[in-house]
């Protein structure tokens, strides 16, 4: 990838930037992604993304920790090492729930969070795309990978549906 | 979105402002230079940490005898600070949590700060029972890990390990959800920073650049955490309440807690959200973010948890009653009349009465009522814990065994160390970081729509 | 001979071992890189005796005159614990709280470590020199030669001072710093022979006492207690237990288990004990000579003639005793008693006891003939006179006009301040020795460790300054082979029966009774005259001696300091007692502080409100205010090293108000708060005032028509889970509440035998008293308002320690299992594994469980000699409570697996059971068939605390029963 | 304090037998194995002492049980013990201090197994100490490694996908991570070593004592010596009179030229009543309570525990000590416990060592 050429369209607003992104799928142009100061509602449509999946991977991490809880525990209490406490059942399973609960969403949350930023490859070490361009202040970016001889006619598409400015730029990494 | 709804509402920020407006007015309180206000703040606060620091380490050099705690009341104003901590912590996971998937977008101009108040409020609870071992440096024996002793493990029996469970996900929950809310708001001051601030928020913001396809496995990510911090919440209070209900104690021993300690908690928590947000938007300018709007919406709140509450006293009274329990019901009639009877009244006053006169809107919109007010609950929800955890063990089965309580300088040096050191984290909070969550609000803007 | 010898040379080595022990103790460390640690094997055991096991002698106790037979215990070569001996006649197993305590006193620090000229260090040789010759010069002037001393310890005491008496013409001058005198001179009266008899409780179906604290401090509660509670507990003839009523002032130990107890001063005594054997003269139908009938406020007077009715029906099986100091009243005990046909029966002159010889005539005699400068030399042993005694002002000042003063002491106290040397005697558990408690018993003192220091048994110290030296063994052996060996006949060889009464010992001589006496009705008619009446707004002053200091001998040991007082809880320090009413209108509270003044007397004390006390009367304990006694009477030293604030002084003396009528009471503005290990004292609340029936009581008449009168069978409660089972052994214990009197000897016992730590009083003031076994002490009624409807205020005690319950509340809540249950039933608390939390102790209904809020562990490195290593010394942090005193079922269980054969439950006691004169605790396998304690639990009148609780507690109670015949 | 008796008839009135007592002829052996076989074998040779095989015969009852009773009283007047001192290089046995009944049933014991072809321990079931192969040292304490391997597998799976995704530096805080917990899973000495095991310690000693001469080539019972583990918690470092019982007479070691300088040394000690102060070796915490008595009247051999003491030249702790290493013992099925042991497995209670 590395060489390509971005095209990349600034908007000032939320709304121009999704009708602009929206005109562009409608007219053939594959928009390689968005950069936005919050979130833009129908954006994902707009760029033609998928639902995110890691609600499934939040599912799997919770029943892992719910699993993981309650195996250790009832192993521990019956198996390893039973003792008498209180007087209660050595598989008094009432007791063992708080702590299941509280596992559960600890590994759900934290493994949800590392699997993002793991699969986002957000880390310290990584350097922001298309910084300085104030898609984290207050502009709203397009960046486009257009075929080589498409820049002109991409650029004038952008400008047409109220970008105010349009810029070519070294595609990052 | 509909323009034409919002129209109807009041904004949820004043003064007409525009993305870059937050953008300035929030950072430029991380990169001015603070207030006198602030600099009064922080050196308040970071007295009263060093003073309780120090007192943490005259008790635990000395031993916890320099507490008033005596061998019939074993927990008092330790185990009540932790309550009382535990609880100010809820309201910021409801505000940033549950106030999310009800999709209340006032929430956003508060909820960051909220989110600090939850973590250092859980901080500060989670000094308690350290300290209130009699040998904190074996505190790392609650957690079950392979040793050399059998192994052995830990009593997955005791609330007390419950507890050990709920705070430290709690913990970690809400830390990582502020964190992650925190990452946008990184990312744009690193971009009006420069030299060293620049690539310590570069690296702070994980590389965070605005793309679309991150902001929408974020916001996924967002809404589950914000789903698994809602049970946690509710679940962390119950299992704190646990540490009384389980147990044999008249007066502890009740199934009413779990409900009523969640209630109570997010009463106090609000109060103490309210006292931070108004001395905060004072103490950073940020009266346009926070506004009489959000204040009147949290006093409502209080009223409700208010009446929630009182409810909650009077059906105890009415349990105690009811169910013939005669070391139930002296445990009732104890704390109405015998000697902690001042803690007992003081309480009903603060938390039942005096949040009434919130049905009033001139009160809830009058700042200094509104602030008098909510400490005023802070106060009352301490002595609930205090009348709960103390009266209740200073007289439970046998009389022979019946004795006073008094706490001794160093329990309410403590508890003033555990102000001092939420006090100074949020004053940093206020100066380092942003306080409102700038891509929220942005989020919610009108933009040029007016 | 010789061995006693050896004795002497291997203790420098001895000695050294015990440094070197102490040494050990601090090496104690861990760290990744291990530091050496130093093992010192003794060059030679003793015979029969192994490293790590402990070897038991028989002995006397000597902290009283009592002289109770005691089992020493032996570990590598210390001292470490005292029980009953179950051998001796007398107390036949059980041993009171000081007796318990007294090994400390082996190890307190403060001990002289030699002979001393005035405050300096001197040499054994150079005092006998100086003393000789001060004897040889009173010889030759003339001038008299004194020696003092408290009754003595027993016949080898005896011989050897008669023997210093008779070498050097001196005359032995014998008082009793608790006076028991007024009842030997009665009995010269009536009986013609000075002597103090010797009372059968266990004989007597009647007992009326007149302020005689026979259960708590009187002659011989050891004894007294084994017998009164035998008639408390008869299983299946009810109608044959013993009722006693009292009659005193203070509420006393006795009182407060007395059928009946009515409020009495002491000016009313000699009233009470007139118109009660003149009551008697009449249901008897007397017709000798009468002494002038009495009178009594008109509900004592109510009460004597009930106790009458029931005196005169029980003839033969009856006993009145007083411990009044008056004379007369004495004589008309001893009238009544006599009426009773009591002599012979419940109690003898014919085998009179020994345990009190004193005279309280002879010391004010002594201290006339020191003023006028008549005595050259003065002995003083066993006592101390500067101090313990009405006199003490007089003779400080009397004692300066005398040309020599030795007092063999071996605690620096009062009169050894004033002594120009001191030539100190050993530790009762360092010496050789001997006591006759009473005609015909015999017991002996062997020493169970080599002296610690280099002390000399007083016995030697005597024989040596009559020109007769001998080792206290040769003396005491010879003595023995010629006064008890020779009377008797089961052996025949001196060695064999010498080592057998070691063995035992105690020896039980057939000796020949000396006859009852004949009473002498004329001594009736030779009464003093009554003295008039104290004014009515006066207090009349009731120094009495306590459960905890008795005579103040012991003020400087610790755990009789912090041992609270039976009946007011309170400990640290003596106060002022007030009756309810004169509290009300002094407007005084608890801790209030308050003057007693008569003439130039004066005492300051907090006050304390004491329910059934007579109204008039201020009851303060004596022993107290001794600074002498060093900074444990004065304040636990624990302040040196933590936050703890200081507290000047160690209550007052009350011995210069001894013998006053009357004292007037001054409310002082200060406050000084009571150190109370108990601080509500009813087992109804102050709200709704329903009884807690935590302490079931009920009375004999109603016990007789329903077996489970007062103990309504427990709740029975759903399970959620199936119990554990307990196939083995599963321990558990009953106490009898009928039985325990609340003497405090177990509180001692377990502190002793558990390492208990003391925490001195500003600790116990906090409510952090480390007591794993308490006695509760409960009043009936409300606060204030304590009488109840048969118009006394009854007391009931109730032991209450680790209930080690099946289904324990604490276990459940220790996050780090650092207490469980064991298979055998044991509540076990680790204290390694404990971090800390204290939950456990508030989940416990019971609060039994104890904290060690600092490091309360043992600064004084002597005392720590005293420690038990079977048993863990908790650092601070730590959780600790009763353990059923496991290291015992353990070593129990070692001992039998080792011998080869199965451990049987009831061959297993823990201290307090083995320690209690009463016999109230029973311990042992609830599965065995047959055993004391499965008959104990299987009782109808057994009951559980706070069965409904459903914890299902492993300690047993047994209802209490009062006699309610009046 | 010589006349000073036990007054442990407390419980010994109690002493009830119990139906597996051993019998009259075990306790008799018990008491040979204690007390005699330190120096005499029965048909195995002279020892120290002679071999007494025939010893009834060549011997009257009186005479042998006044020289067990009082043997130094016969070494000096009877002419044939002086003989006998002679040929044994003036090695004079020492008072056992037995009591009448005692020696009778020595006496008893002699008489039954020197009629025997050959020495009759292997029958009264009192083996001598195993040789060292039959002896196993306790396990480790379970350790629980899975958490810690499962945690670096997932970790380390982590890293991998990260690399691939996120780059470099997520992975190699993920592979961190994932190292360390595999040391905490792999690492079992150096875990334990890092909370304290002690085992290999072995102090140099004052006198440089050797397990291995006494224990190993002389044979000589662990009990011989450390008599207070039979009937004590503790086994107790012998005291300097044990040592002299033999010393007094051995001065030198079998085949050396001159004295040992080491007997010296505790000779020295001996004569001048000094103290040894040796270094411990199994050093328990306070707070751990451990009985030898009850260890071995189990049957379990003082190997299992020590080690193969009698081939150590300077005593070394050979078993960790810690809890989980008892506690492995403890849990022992009976399928898997040594069949010497009396009863498989001990109490897993607390209180049973802590107290």
């Amino acid at each position: 990838m590395a060489g390509t050429k971005l095209v990349v369209g600034r908007w000032d607003g939320p709304d121009t930037v999704l009708a602009a992104a929206r005109a562009a799928r409608a007219a053939g142009y594959s928009c390689r992604d968005a950069y936005t100061p919050f979130p833009v509602h129908g954006m994902d449509a707009a760029l033609g993304l998928e639902p995110s999946w890691l609600g499934k991977a939040c599912l799997g991490f919770a029943l892992a920790g719910l699993t993981g809880a309650l195996g250790f525990q009832f192993w521990v209490s019956v198996f390893d090492w039973p003792m008498n406490v209180g007087g209660k059942s050595f598989s008094a399973s009432p007791a063992l729930i708080p702590v299941a609960f509280e596992l559960t969403v600890l590994c759900a949350g934290l493994g949800t969070v590392a699997t993002f930023l793991v699969f986002r490859g957000l880390s310290p070490a990584r350097r922001p795309e298309l910084e300085g361009l104030g898609a984290t202040d207050d502009r709203f970016l397009l960046a486009f990978a257009p075929e080589a001889g498409a820049e002109a006619g991409l650029k004038a598409f952008l400008l047409e549906h109220g970008a105010r400015d349009v810029r070519e730029l070294e595609a990052p990494r | 979105m509909s323009a034409t709804a919002c129209k109807l509402r009041e904004p949820l920020v004043d003064g007409h402002k525009s993305c870059r407006d937050v953008s300035e007015d929030v950072c430029r309180i991380a990169e001015g230079s603070p207030t006198r206000l602030w600099y009064a703040g922080l050196a308040a606060s970071s007295t009263a940490l060093a003073v309780g620091a120090f007192l943490v380490f005259h008790q635990v050099w000395t031993g916890i005898g320099v507490w008033g705690l005596n061998k019939t009341v074993g927990w008092s104003w330790d185990i009540t600070n932790f309550v009382f901590w535990v609880g100010i912590g809820h309201a910021g996971t409801l505000i940033s949590a549950i106030l999310f998937l009800f999709r209340q977008k006032w929430r956003t101009s508060i909820n960051r700060s909220a989110e600090a108040m939850t973590i250092f409020a859980v901080m500060c609870a989670g000094v308690f029972p350290l300290i209130h071992m009699g040998r904190p440096w074996l505190a790392y024996w609650v957690m079950p890990y392979p040793n050399p002793m059998g192994p052995l493990w830990v009593n997955f029996r005791s609330p007390l390990l419950w507890d050990v469970f709920a705070i430290s996900t709690y913990f970690a929950i809400s830390a990582v959800f502020w964190y992650f809310g925190l990452l946008p708001d990184l990312a744009t001051m690193r971009e009006r920073a420069s030299g060293v601030r620049r690539r310590v928020l570069a690296a702070a913001s994980l590389g965070w650049d605005g793309s679309h396809r991150t902001w929408q496995h974020y916001e996924t990510v967002y809404l589950l955490l914000a789903g698994l911090a809602t049970p946690l919440v509710f679940s962390v209070h119950t299992i704190v309440s646990f540490d009384f209900a389980t147990s044999v104690i008249p007066g502890w021993h009740t199934t009413i807690f779990p409900p009523y300690f969640v209630c109570g908690a997010i009463f106090s928590g609000f109060a103490m959200v309210l006292t931070l947000m108004l001395i905060a938007r004072k103490a950073v300018r940020l009266e346009a973010y926070i506004t009489l709007r959000h204040v009147d919406a949290m006093c409502k709140v209080i009223l409700l948890t208010s009446m929630i509450v009182g409810l909650a006293y009077g059906t105890e009274l009415f349990t105690a009653w009811y169910s013939g329990n005669p070391y139930e019901q002296f445990a009732f009639l104890n704390r109405i009349r015998g000697p902690y009877k001042a803690y007992y009244w003081t309480m009903v006053f603060c938390n039942v009465v005096v949040p009434q006169l919130f049905w009033s809107a001139r009160v809830r919109r009058s700042v200094p009522a509104v602030f008098t007010m909510s400490l005023l609950v802070n106060v009352g929800m301490w002595m609930e814990r205090f009348v709960i955890i103390t009266t209740s063990l200073h007289r439970d089965y046998l009389p022979s065994s019946w004795r006073m309580y008094h706490p001794t300088f160093v329990e309410v040096g403590t508890f003033v160390g555990s102000f001092g050191l939420f006090f100074t984290l949020f004053f940093l909070f206020c100066r380092f970081l942003p306080m409102v969550a700038m891509s929220e609000v942005k989020g919610v803007l009108d933009h040029g729509r007016h | 001979m010789n061995e006693a010898q050896t004795d002497r040379e291997d203790g420098i080595k001895r000695r050294e071992f015990l440094e070197l022990l102490g040494a050990a103790f601090a090496a104690a460390g861990c760290s990744p890189r291990r530091p050496k640690e130093a093992v010192v094997p003794a060059l030679a055991l003793a015979e029969g005796s192994l490293p790590g096991r402990a070897d038991w002698y028989a002995s006397t106790c000597g902290a009283c005159t009592a002289a109770c037979g005691a089992l020493v215990k032996v570990r590598d070569g210390r001292p470490i614990k005292l029980e009953g001996n179950p051998d001796h006649p007398f107390s036949r197993g059980g041993l009171c709280a000081r007796g318990q305590a007294s090994v400390l006193d082996l190890y307190d620090s403060r001990r002289l470590r030699g002979p001393r000229k005035g405050d300096a260090p001197a040499a054994w040789g150079e005092l006998d020199a100086a003393v000789m010759d001060a004897l040889r010069a009173a010889g030759r002037s003339g001038k008299a030669v004194r020696l003092l001393t408290g009754t003595p310890a027993g016949p080898a005491e005896r011989a050897a001072a008669a023997a210093f008496t008779a070498r050097h013409g001196a005359r032995h001058v014998v008082y009793d710093p608790v006076s028991r005198s007024a009842v030997l001179e009665a009995h010269a009266l009536t009986h013609g022979r000075r002597a103090l008899p010797r009372y059968h409780f266990a004989q007597a179906r009647v007992i009326v006492s007149i302020a005689a604290d026979f259960l708590g401090s009187w002659v011989s509660p050891v004894e007294f207690t084994r017998d009164w509670a035998a008639n408390r507990r008869p299983a299946d003839e009810w109608d044959l237990m013993s009722w006693h009523g009292q009659f005193e002032a203070m509420m006393s130990l006795t009182g407060a288990n007395a059928d009946l107890r009515v409020p009495l001063k002491p000016s009313e005594e000699r009233g009470a004990a007139a118109l009660l054997a003149g009551l008697v003269a009449d249901r008897v139908g007397w017709t000798g000579p009468r002494a002038a009938r009495g009178d009594a406020p008109p509900r004592a007077a109510k009460a004597l003639r009930d106790a009458a009715d029931l005196l005169a029906a029980a003839k033969g099986r009856a006993l009145v005793v007083s411990g009044s100091s008056d004379v007369a009243v004495q004589v008309l005990v001893n009238w009544t008693n006599h009426m009773l046909a009591a002599y012979g029966a419940t109690l003898e002159l014919a085998r009179p006891s020994f345990q009190a010889e004193g005279d309280d005539a002879s010391l004010p005699r002594l201290v006339s003939e020191l003023e006028r400068g008549e005595v050259a030399v003065l002995v003083v042993h066993g006592v101390n006179p500067a101090y313990d005694n009405p006199h003490a002002e007089a003779f400080r000042a009397a004692a300066r006009k005398a040309g020599l003063v030795v007092t063999l002491s071996g605690l620096p106290d009062e009169t050894s301040a004033l002594a120009h040397w001191s030539a100190p005697d050993h530790h009762a558990l360092e010496s050789w020795g001997d006591a006759e408690p009473g005609l015909g018993v015999r017991s002996l003192r062997q020493p169970a460790v080599a002296p610690l220091y280099d002390t000399r048994a007083a016995a030697e110290t005597l024989l040596a300054w009559s020109g007769r030296p001998a080792s206290a063994y040769d003396h005491v052996r010879a003595l023995w082979r010629s006064e008890v060996f020779a009377r008797q006949k089961a052996a025949a060889d001196f060695e064999a029966f010498w080592s057998e009464a070691l063995r035992r010992g105690a020896v039980t001589s057939p000796e020949p009774g000396r006859g009852e006496g004949s009473f002498d009705a004329g001594a009736l008619t030779r009464l003093s005259p009554e003295p008039a009446a104290p004014e009515a707004a006066a207090f009349e002053p009731v120094p009495y001696a306590s459960t905890m200091l008795y005579d103040g001998r012991q003020a400087g040991n610790p755990w009789l300091q912090e041992l609270p007082d039976p009946v007011t809880k309170a400990c640290w320090g003596n106060w002022a007692s007030l009756a309810p009413e004169d509290a009300a209108r002094l407007g005084v509270i608890e801790g209030r502080l308050v003057r007693l003044r008569a003439g130039a007397l004066s005492a300051v004390l907090p006050a304390h409100v004491q329910p059934g006390q007579a109204p008039g009367s201020v009851v303060a304990a004596l022993g107290y205010g001794r600074p002498a006694a060093g900074p444990v009477a004065a304040n636990y030293p624990l302040e040196k090293l933590l936050p703890i604030e200081r507290e000047a002084g160690g209550g007052a003396d009350l011995y210069p108000f001894v013998g006053l009528r009357s004292v007037s009471v001054e409310v002082l503005p200060g406050m000084s708060l009571l150190a109370k290990s108990q601080t509500y004292d009813h087992l109804a609340d102050p709200l709704t005032k329903k009884r807690r029936e935590h302490l079931r009581e009920t009375t004999l008449q109603e016990l007789l028509s329903d077996p489970r009168a007062g103990n309504p069978p427990e709740p029975t409660a759903a399970a959620l889970w199936p119990a554990h089972e307990y196939k083995g052994r599963k321990w558990a214990m009953s106490v009898d509440l009928s039985l325990c009197t609340g003497c405090s000897a177990c509180v001692v016992a377990c502190q002793a035998e558990n390492n208990v730590p003391v925490v001195g009083k500003a600790e116990v003031r906090k409510g952090r008293d480390m007591a794993w076994l308490r006695l509760d002490r409960y009043y009936s009624g409300t606060p204030g308002e304590e009488v109840s409807e048969s118009g006394e205020v009854e007391t009931a005690f109730q032991p209450m320690l680790c209930q080690h319950c099946d289904n324990a509340p604490c276990e459940t809540v220790c996050p780090v299992l650092a207490t469980v249950h064991s298979t055998e039933g044991l509540n076990m608390q680790v204290y390694n594994r404990c971090v800390g939390t204290r939950y456990c102790a508030n989940n416990c209904p019971y609060k039994v469980r104890r904290f060690n809020w600092f490091d309360y562990a043992h600064q004084d490195q002597t005392q720590n000699l005293a420690l038990n290593p079977d048993v863990t010394v908790r650092t601070r942090g730590v959780m600790e409570k009763c353990s059923f005193c496991v290291q015992r079922i353990y070593a129990a269980s070692s001992e039998a697996k080792s011998e080869g054969r199965a451990l049987k439950g009831s061959q297993v006691r823990p201290a307090c059971a083995q320690s209690c004169p009463a016999q109230a605790i029973v311990f042992g396998d609830a599965n065995e068939a047959g055993a004391p304690l499965a008959e104990a639990l299987g009782d109808a009148r057994s009951f559980r605390v706070l069965p409904e609780l459903g914890v299902g507690p492993g300690v047993h109670y047994r209802t209490k029963v009062r006699n309610k015949k009046v | 304090m010589k006349p000073a008796i036990l007054a442990a008839a407390l419980f010994a009135a109690a002493a009830v037998r119990a139906a597996e007592a051993p019998s009259e002829f075990q306790r008799n052996a018990a008491l040979f194995q204690s007390k005699c076989s330190k120096c005499h074998t029965v048909g195995k040779g002279d020892r120290v002492g002679p071999d007494l095989k025939g010893v009834t015969v060549r011997r009257t009852n009186e005479w042998l049980t006044s020289f067990i009773a009082k043997p130094g009283a016969l070494l000096d007047s009877d002419p044939e013990a002086k003989k006998l001192l002679e040929r044994f290089s003036g090695v004079r046995m020492p008072d056992a201090g037995l009591s009448p009944a005692q020696t009778a049933g020595l006496v008893a014991y002699l008489e039954a197994v020197s009629a025997g072809p050959s020495g009759p321990e292997e029958d009264a079931g009192l083996a001598e100490d195993p040789p060292e192969a039959k002896v196993r040292l306790p396990d480790e304490g379970r350790r629980v490694w899975w958490p810690g391997a499962a945690g670096a597998l997932v970790l380390l799976a982590a890293a991998l996908a990260a690399w691939r995704l996120a780059g470099a530096g997520p992975a190699a805080m993920l592979a961190l991570l994932a190292a360390g917990a595999g040391y905490w899973s792999l690492g079992g000495r150096a875990y334990h070593r890092l909370l304290g095991d002690q085992r290999g310690y072995a102090p140099a000693q004052p006198i440089a004592f050797s397990h291995k001469k006494h224990a190993g080539e002389l044979g000589i019972a662990c009990l011989n010596c450390h008599h207070a583990a039979e009937r004590s918690d503790v086994a107790g470092v012998p005291s300097l009179e044990v040592c002299m019982s033999c010393h007094g007479v051995v001065k030198k070691a079998a085949g050396a030229q001159g004295p040992s300088p080491e007997i010296a040394k505790l000779t020295a000690a001996w004569e001048s009543r000094g103290a040894v102060a040796w270094n411990r070796v199994h050093s328990l915490p306070r707070y751990a309570h451990f009985s030898h008595r009850a260890h071995v009247a189990d049957g379990i051999r003082c190997q299992e525990c020590h080690g193969p003491v009698e081939t150590m030249q300077t005593l070394r702790q050979a078993g960790s000590l810690s809890m989980g290493w008892c506690i492995n013992c403890h849990r022992r099925p009976p399928a898997e416990a040594p069949s010497h042991w009396k009863r498989s497995g001990g109490p897993l209670d607390c209180a049973a060592c802590h107290w």
